[in-house]
Order: structure tokens, then C-alpha cells, then sequence
């Protein structure tokens, strides 16, 4: 697009990828966030400075924070993605919620209002139908919370949660919704411009979670159907048009066994799972939001967005899945990235580059495109058999094992089915067969890699001596034995 | 050269004479079984072997008390016991039996201390708890032993720093 | 496809990826190809010693020899391209001329027989209409050839061409074809199964050459109307028809100023500049291919072969622009990757690869792909700026230069273009405009460097000091004025 | 610190301090005309500098007779005279204006000698021919002088060796 960028930086990030590629990178501050990246006033400062038309917020930090927004506009600095008033409308739980209501967007049957005793909340559960969720009216993190399949189990589960709400949030006042089992999350893309134009780019569906965060996600979703998608789209695209809003957004809903759909939140900003609608859209989605931020008309049509193929996208952190997902910082040692067709990978990492223990340890994005869901799984297993990263732990067997499940493959996922089946992915990372060749292999590297001296192994990046040490040994042994 | 080498916990005898060129047929045996394999290092830690008619792809990292090998993301832990290694500064592997040096794992802050200096611990027994990057972990002893040194609560700690000694 | 992949290597190649990616991997000899990769004799070893089912012959070396073929067929391994009867009857430009010709292919109208004297030379020439061009018949690269645009010049061209013939093949015969003024190069994907269906996959517009060697392909072409892609489509599809094509192959042709083509030859194998199709299509050819030579039928019919966007390929070499494109091995000690939307990089080395100097110095090749032609040359464009290859030399710059002509961009290529153009764009690398920030830099990076020590820097491979000599030396300044 | 630094055949006379540490602002006078600049090492060779508010990639390799820049893609031929230069073994620089040596770029084979050792050529004469890759590549003296040493036709060359010195 011919735009300059200008990249700001903590000073844990000096050497990250995106200062490096960056025509312009000036500092925002020290390592920690409050200091750098969610100092609103240095931003501006550096955008002043470098004559900036407009900023993007990326996904972390302040990317939902309307003040972020109104300190762009007091600028005269385009802003982009939605309004702050759009932002606000829809940021918070409560207020999305009502919003969605008014127009329309399926909601989880529930009461809202606090219950006044355990009476009620059997009249009402009854009502509903079991199995039902009692929930802290403060609540939040699950604290106060309790499923309730029958009348019978209805007195304990009140007791538990409302002591727990009252222990946790001083504020024992409990409300009930109709419980969604084993729901599936599937997440609408929508895309709005300044003329009141208002798309949906189809679903991404992010069932597969660890403690709420998504490990892997795709478009389209296995379970979609042309018309439970139009149905989401249009409810997405009627709340985005009751908010307000514009650029690039995504409404999250549970979906059940059934296909009944739940609005959940709305995310004011692009997401870290938006290549997968890139790919089957062949849309470029960060290009389309800066050009409605300059106040372009969307160039398409809903009729005119096609969706074509599979696409499928996991997240590569550092962390040790065999150690309860600890974080791996250190320094990237080597690094071999995947390639052919179909193949993405967006990472921001290099040999040499250290991984810092001040931020997300997200390593990158490894996206997969193919004709069908079996050939982008295919293809995502390929190339993370071909990504390869060393000095750093990383979750990729983790995730060549959940590629390979026959429940994954199957489709068969909800948003609490990984956590439910990692004890078996991580044993089964364990207990593979013996592999004779393997272990002669690595018999033989160990020797010569111990060969290769100590000394060197002790310096950090890609440390390469003059002279191979198993080499000189090798003519050492040589000498010896003409003697 | 005879190496005793415990991988994934088995213990080998591997007979091994290093190769004169890289790139050459590389013979060594495995208990007694005689291994031909063609060996070339791409990078410091990283090489590929054709054995067996496989193309493997080997990397080798220091890990604590050990080398972290992966083959083609096959995992293997392995511990060289080089006849020669006093001279070579290898001795770590040595050290295993005895005294046990526990090191922080990344920058972090210690949170909870769990045993006391002095204290009998049992292999498996959780030491401490570290943070870091807002998760927690225990660090665990490696033996039965006596803890002889021991970081201190709400001590930051540096990757590599010695958080405790198991004797 | 879950397919176990054996590689064959030459002594040269022990280190190269295709070795190092492959499921398995066998030596086929020494460093010379004739020694190693063309021994049809090897390589039926190593594939009945591994036990392959199938063999694909790449796109180098044996791929369009038929004996390779015929010798898979009498070892009952399955070749994977069309049958050494098919590669005959077109692997001959004499043959295929001659088929070419049956099937109704339009031909650069000429003699095709040689011409007996200069008076019917200027009759035949007025015949055709001039410009015309004198070929001889024993001839090839340019040797006896010439251009011929009037009358009054036939006299001179004939005696001209006539004896260069006679020195150069012994045989001053020659013969007069329509002369072609400023032809594209545009191909057709084919794509046969064994069932008699053929299809073609439109068309890669490959005009960017370099003496005869493709530097930049596209698809679609600039100049491409549907009804020329159709007529294109089926010219190529009926001469595979006739041919008994099987399996992919691509047919050639010259394309006028008035859109007229002629026939030029078929390549009987897969092209390099497959990927442009792959990403207008979606289809995965090599896939294709395989299941082809398993007897599947293709999965999808004429009807259903959709176009959509714009790709382009540039490849990249290990050579020097600058010094009349010399080919510069050596070891790459660093190399930086692209990513983003649309960006493919199929390439075959890695930091601390020795790029030998015994076969093609070819890297790799950078494919973009984009909603229109100018999207996927701006990511093209972005693309190779990310692409960072030091130790050895590339041809990226003047890539990059190519990729902003305006002629370039304005789709006003032909096969001799790039020949043409390259002075310009050679001198336009050199008389950029000063850049004093930039020469800051590089005075900063030259001192840095040079303190990091010299030694160092002769070792091969990302060779890392324990410390930096620059952090040391700071360090002795500091010491010395405390002092 | 002084320097002399040649830069795309210009001279300039450069100030310059090591730094302290790495990713700090290093300040340093270009002709006289100061400069602040933030650099770090990203890998050997190369630099990210931020200068004037830009963002630059630097590599630096080392090529025949100097270093060869690369900022952004932009190429920069430098040679270094630095006044400790004897000390460091920096010297090569010194010698663009006494004897020159031309090595093979490549692995290669001397096909053409197109002058006699002895003989007095002018800067830019070709001196030979080297064939690699099917290729020829015609080896030019830098500099107006006397062919002091030779390879003869036919040789095979390694990368490196030398194939003419000029005096």
C-alpha cells in the first residue's frame, strides 16, 4: 500500500521482528507494559513526533480501550478500528449484552436478576429445563459458579455457590441460566465502513481451548451449515449495526449439539485468529481496515464475500506442555521454518532472537490452507513436523497430538474438550514405541555434539567454533594410531 | 572409546572411535551391536543423520544434568559418562549420584520455599515454587538427599542461579 | 497423503534439504550429475532397495527422459508423468510440430522446408508478408537466423544467414518463418488422468526472461481475455488428447500484439513455475499428479476449474546482477524469511548452506498472491524487501527493481524485454540517490564490525564470539577513563 | 577514536567511541557532523540500527579489498583505515594502494590469460578468465601496474587462492 510504518517499542523489544521491519521504530519506555505500551500519552508522543496519519492498535494492550481511540481523534490521527462510543457500547459485558438483546441476538436463557432464595431458584430452573447454572451475580473465573442437572442436587449446589460468591466477592447473590453443555465457540468476522455498510466474513470456530485460551482455531467450522451461518452472520451484523460500528470486529457465540447459538461478547478489534478468514476469504484484512479507517467504502458486497477451501490455525507458544505449560524463555538457538503450498507461518522470531519473560510467550502462527478440512489438518501437521525450534521449549508435539486425535479429526470439539483430553494427549506424547533407529541417532549426535566441546555449547545464539572439535579429535585419533 | 550413556533412563555401552570427515559413514556399536550411520552437522546442536535407510534430523540442547536430543520430535534425555571426562570438564554426568545442584530454569521470583536447609527430602519432593511470567512452578528434587542450600522466599533469581542443593 | 518420501542425493547434496526433509534418503554417487542424478541404473536400485512405489522425476535432470520412465515401467514403479510414448511423441520439437500441426494448433506460419534459393526466399516472403525471419535448418541457438523486414534486405540476410549456418552446423540450408515481433511467452497447464480426461489449468504468462531463462512468471497473463484462455485451453488440451497425454505438462506458445498464438513446445514434466498455478487454483498439482499416477481420476471437471486473483513468481539466484550475472556460491550465513498474507517462499536453503557451484545456483522462489495484479506485485515487492540472504550474492535487488518498471507494471513484457531492459535497470541499482542516514548506518555497522574482530569473522557459518569484541572494547574505554 | 573510512569511493573522516553496551546510543562525528544512533548485534554481521527516526537493517560482510554494506537493501562498498590498524592486523586496507592480490571468488577453472606475468597493465585491464557454473567471468586488475604472479591456463582453483597480484 505504499504506507511507511512506524513501530513503537518497549525495551524488552528492541530486537523484536516488528522494530526490525519497521520503516521508523521509536521507544515508548522500559520492559514493563504500564511503563511503555499502555502509556497512551508517550504513543501519542511518538505519533506527533513521527507525523503519523493513523494507528493501529494490533490485538494486545490498549487494542480495545476507547481512550486510546479518543486520544487518536483529540490527535487527528485516524484510529484504526471502531469508534470509542462503538467500543464502549459494546466492551463491556453488560452493556453488549443489553444491546444484544434489543436486537435480537439469542441470548443463554437465563434470569439476569439476582434470585431471592432456593425456592425460587428451583421455580425457575424448573422453568428452564435441567441441567441449569447457578451463577454469582459478582462473579467472574468461575468462582460462585455451579451446575445443577436435577431438583435434587438444586439445595447443595445453592449453598456452595452462594457461600463461595460471598467468600470470593463479598456478594453471595446468585442468578440462573439454562446450562449449554459442551458448547462449541464459533466467532462471526465482521467488517464495517464509515457509509453504513456492514459484512460478515463467515465463521472461525476456536472450540479447541486450554483455561480459555484458544490453542487452535478454523474457518469453517465443521459443524457449519449455510443456514445457521446466514442466521449468525445476520445477528452479528444486526448488533454491529445497533453499536454503531465500524472496521473490523468479532462477535463470539456458544453454539450447542443442537445448533442453537448464544451470544457471548464482542471483540472491538482484529483477533490473533484472523489469517484463517484471511485464507478462505482471500481477503487481506489488516489492508481492509486501514482502508476504512481512511474512510473508504467497503469494496464488496456481503453476496460478493466468498468462502473457498479450509483453513487452520495454531498458535506456537514457548512453554513445556510436560510441565504443566511453564514458560520457556531463552534464546533461539535454530530455527527452521515450514514451507510449500497452503503454508503460513507469522512469527516474530529469529535465530538468535531471545525470548523475554516480560510478555506472551507467543512464539507465532502456524496457518494451514487446503482444498478441504483433512488436507489443511494435513498440511498444518506437515509443517509443524518441518517447524523446528531449539534453546526454547515449544508446544508442537502438543500440537501434532491434537492433529492427529481422532476426536479433533473428527470435529467432535467443545471449549472444555482439550483440557478434558490433555492428560491422555500428554501420556500419549510419553509412551510412544521404542524407535531403535531414533535412539542410535541420537546416541551418535550426543557423542559428537559432546565432541564439539563444552565451551562452545556455552555461549548463547548460534555458536559455531572455528574448528569442529570432533573433527580435530577425529585427526588427533588419526596421528595416534599411524604411529 | 568406550562412553556409558543412559538414554530415556536405559543404560548403553556404545563404543565409539570419532569420525575422521564429516560427512563419512560413522561406525560405532551399542552394547555389543555394531551401528553404521552417515553423520553431517547443518549447526552447532543440530545434524543429520541417514541411518537405517532414515533421513533423521537430530538437535541436541543442554538441559539440566544432561542433552536434550530431539529426532525427527522424538524426545530423548541422555547423560554421557566419558571416561575421559575430568579432563574434558564433562564430569556433571558424575554428579548425578552425588550432590545435586538445582538451577532457576528462567528469570524469576521464588513464592514459596517448602522444605527447610538441613531437611531429609525424598526424590519427587516439591523444594520450592518459582514464578515467572505470571505462572508458577514447582521445582522438585531430583534425589533423596539432605537440602543443603536453599534460595530464599520472595528472592528474584536469574536463569542459571542455584536455587538449591540436594546432597 | 501420508506418503514415506526416499530422496536421492549426489556427495554435493548431502546437506541439502530435500536430504534432510525426507523421509528417507540414499546416495545415487559422486558430485557429477552424469555420475549421480541421470544414472537411470542407480536410481532403480535405490528405489527397489527402498521399496518405492512411485517415482517423481522433479523438474531437473531425467524428468522428460523417457528411458527413466520405461525403466520404472519394467521395474513396476509407478513413474509419476505421462508414458515414455507420450514424452517421445512431444519431447521432439519435430515430432511435436508435426502433432501440433494435425491437431489443428495455430504454428508461426512458414516454409517448415528448406528454400532452395533467394529468389524463392523473397517470394515466399511476400507471401507470409514481411517482417519475416530466415532459419536455418540445422540450426538452434540463433546461430543462421535473421531478421528479415523489406525486400531489399532479403538479399544481404540470405548470404548472411546462409554461411553462419554453413560454419556453424555445416549445412547453409535454410527456411522462412512469419517473424513474431515482440511475442509473449504464455504457457498452458495441462492435467490428464488415465481415464481420458484432460483439462487445463489456464495459463502462466512467463515473457520476464533472461536469455531464454524465465526470471518472473504470472497468472493470469496482463493481456488474457477469456475467449483467448479458452481457445489456448483447448488448442493444449487437444494436442495432450492426441498426444495420449497423461499426468501434468504444460504447452507452450508465443502470443502476438494481436493476440494471435502460436504453438511453441510441450514440456512434459511439472515447471518450476508451478506454484503461480497452485495459487490461482487452489489445487495442490504435485497432489494431483500423484493420484493421477495412481490411476485416480481427476477429482473435478473443466466447469469446475475457478481462477481466482493474481500470482507471481520470481526465482531467486545465488548471482551477481551487477557483474554480468556471474554465479556467486558459497555459504549463506544468514537468511531471513518472509511471511504475511499471500507470501509462499519454496526454497531450499538455510543458514550455514554451502550453495555449491555444481548444478543451477537457483535459491528458491518467492510467490505472492493477491486479489489483482497490483496486490500481488506489491506483496511481491514487500516480500523480497523482507527476503535477506548475506554470505553469497542475489539477484533480489534487480528482482525488486523489475517488479517497480513501469513497463513491468504496466503489463508491456515480451521475451526479449528483460534482455532489453536490463542496462536501465542495471544502472538504475547503481545511481540511487544519496541516502546520508543510510551511509550513517552502514559506517556504524562497518566499525561495530570491524570491532568484533577479525578472526572471527573468517570462520564459516553464524559464528557467534563468547563476547562480542565491540562489548569488550567499551568496556577497556570505561576502565581507562575511570582511571 | 579516529577513523578514515572510504564509503561508496568517498572519504570521511569518522569519531568514534565504542560503546559501553549494547542497544545504547552510540554518538560519533561524521566529518566533523555529529551523529547519535542506537545499535545492537542481531546475529554476526548483522545490525538493527534506529537513526533519524529510521529503522535499518544492516549486514556486513567481508568482501575483496573492504567490507560490503548492505542498509535496507541499499549497497555500500567500505574500507576501513583505522589508526591502531597494525596492532589489530586491520591492514589490508593499506595495501588497495601498494600490492594487489586478486583471489577466486570461486571454485573454478582458469580458462583464458589474457596478459604475461611481467607485463604492465592499466587499472580495469582483464588479467583472466575464470569459467564456473558453465560460466566465464573476466578477472580485471584494480589498479595500474605490473602482473607480479599468475595462474596459468587450464589450472583448477579453489575459492580464495590467489590468481594474479599486482604491483
Amino acid at each position: 500500500m505504499g504506507i511507511v510504518s512506524v513501530a513503537v517499542f518497549s525495551d524488552a523489544d528492541r530486537a523484536a521482528l516488528h522494530v526490525r521491519l519497521a520503516d521508523e521504530a521509536f521507544r515508548a519506555g522500559p520492559a514493563p507494559s504500564r511503563e511503555s505500551y499502555l502509556r497512551i500519552d508517550k504513543l501519542m508522543e511518538i505519533a506527533r513526533h513521527a507525523g503519523c496519519d493513523a494507528l493501529h492498535p494490533g490485538y494486545g494492550f490498549l487494542a480495545e480501550n476507547p481512550e486510546l481511540a479518543r486520544a487518536c481523534a483529540s490527535n487527528n490521527i485516524a484510529f484504526i478500528g471502531p469508534s470509542p462510543e462503538a467500543m464502549e457500547r459494546l466492551g463491556s459485558k453488560t452493556a453488549a449484552r443489553q444491546l444484544a438483546a434489543r436486537a435480537g441476538v439469542p441470548m443463554v436463557p437465563g434470569t439476569k436478576e439476582p434470585i431471592e432464595n432456593l425456592n425460587g431458584a428451583g421455580t425457575i430452573a424448573r422453568k428452564l429445563g435441567y441441567p441449569v447454572l447457578l451463577k454469582a451475580v459478582a462473579g467472574g473465573g468461575g468462582k460462585g459458579m455451579r451446575a445443577v442437572s436435577a431438583d435434587a442436587e438444586m439445595g447443595a449446589a445453592w449453598r456452595d455457590a452462594a457461600s463461595e460468591a460471598q467468600n470470593a466477592f463479598g456478594d453471595a447473590r446468585l442468578y440462573l441460566e439454562k446450562y449449554v453443555d459442551r458448547p462449541r465457540h464459533i466467532e462471526i468476522q465482521i467488517l464495517g465502513d464509515a457509509h453504513g455498510r456492514i459484512v460478515h466474513l463467515g465463521e472461525r470456530e476456536c472450540s479447541v481451548q486450554r483455561r480459555h485460551q484458544k490453542v487452535i482455531e478454523e474457518s469453517p467450522s465443521p459443524i457449519m451449515t449455510p443456514d445457521l451461518r446466514r442466521a449468525m452472520g445476520e445477528a452479528a451484523v444486526r448488533l454491529a449495526k445497533d453499536a454503531g460500528y465500524v472496521n473490523a470486529g468479532t462477535v463470539e457465540f456458544l453454539v450447542d449439539a443442537q445448533r442453537n447459538f448464544y451470544f457471548l461478547e464482542v471483540n472491538t478489534r482484529l483477533q490473533v485468529e484472523h489469517p484463517v478468514t484471511e485464507m478462505v476469504t482471500g481477503l487481506d484484512l489488516v489492508k481492509l481496515q486501514i482502508r476504512v479507517a481512511a474512510g473508504e467504502p467497503l469494496p464488496f458486497s456481503q453476496d460478493q464475500v466468498k468462502l473457498s477451501g479450509h483453513a487452520v490455525e495454531c498458535r506456537l507458544y514457548a512453554e513445556d506442555p510436560a510441565n504443566q505449560f511453564f514458560p520457556s524463555p531463552g534464546t533461539i538457538l535454530s530455527r527452521r521454518a515450514p514451507s510449500g503450498p497452503g503454508i503460513r507461518l507469522d512469527d516474530g522470531v529469529y535465530e538468535g532472537f531471545t525470548v523475554s519473560t516480560e510478555y506472551d510467550p507467543m512464539l507465532g502462527k502456524l496457518i494451514s490452507w487446503g482444498e478441504d478440512r483433512a488436507e489443511a489438518i494435513a498440511r498444518l501437521r506437515r509443517g509443524l513436523a518441518e517447524y523446528s525450534v531449539t534453546g526454547i521449549k515449544t508446544n508442537a508435539e502438543l500440537l501434532l497430538g491434537i492433529l492427529r486425535d481422532p476426536e479433533f479429526l473428527g470435529g467432535e470439539i467443545y471449549t472444555r474438550w482439550l483440557d478434558e483430553r490433555l492428560p491422555r494427549l500428554l501420556s500419549g506424547m510419553q509412551t510412544q514405541e521404542r524407535d531403535a533407529i531414533a535412539e542410535d541417532a541420537a546416541i551418535l549426535a550426543a557423542l559428537l555434539h559432546s565432541l564439539d566441546g563444552k565451551d562452545a555449547a556455552a555461549t548463547n545464539g548460534a555458536a559455531t567454533e572455528t574448528e569442529s572439535r570432533w573433527k580435530r579429535e577425529g585427526r588427533f585419533e588419526q596421528i595416534d594410531r599411524s604411529e | 572409546m568406550k562412553y556409558e550413556i543412559t538414554i530415556n533412563g536405559a543404560r548403553r555401552c556404545v563404543e565409539f572411535t570419532p569420525p575422521k570427515n564429516e560427512g563419512l559413514r560413522v561406525a560405532f556399536t551399542v552394547d555389543g551391536r555394531p551401528v553404521e550411520a552417515d553423520a553431517i552437522r547443518i549447526s552447532r546442536g543440530a545434524y543429520s543423520i541417514l541411518h537405517g535407510g532414515r533421513s533423521l534430523e537430530v538437535t541436541v540442547e543442554e538441559a539440566s544434568g544432561g542433552l536434550l536430543l530431539r529426532v525427527n520430535g522424538r524426545e530423548f534425555q541422555a547423560k554421557i559418562f566419558d571416561p575421559r571426562s575430568w579432563r574434558r570438564g564433562h564430569g556433571a554426568g558424575i554428579e548425578l549420584e552425588g550432590r545435586q545442584q538445582l538451577v532457576a530454569p528462567m528469570p524469576g521470583k521464588i513464592v514459596r520455599v517448602l522444605v527447610a536447609a538441613g531437611e531429609k527430602v525424598s526424590a519427587g519432593q516439591g523444594l520450592l515454587v518459582i514464578e515467572a511470567m505470571k505462572m508458577q512452578n514447582e521445582i522438585r528434587s531430583p534425589k533423596s538427599g539432605t537440602v543443603e542450600k536453599l534460595a530464599k522466599e520472595g528472592q528474584t533469581v536469574n536463569a542459571g542461579e542455584v536455587l538449591a542443593v540436594v546432597v
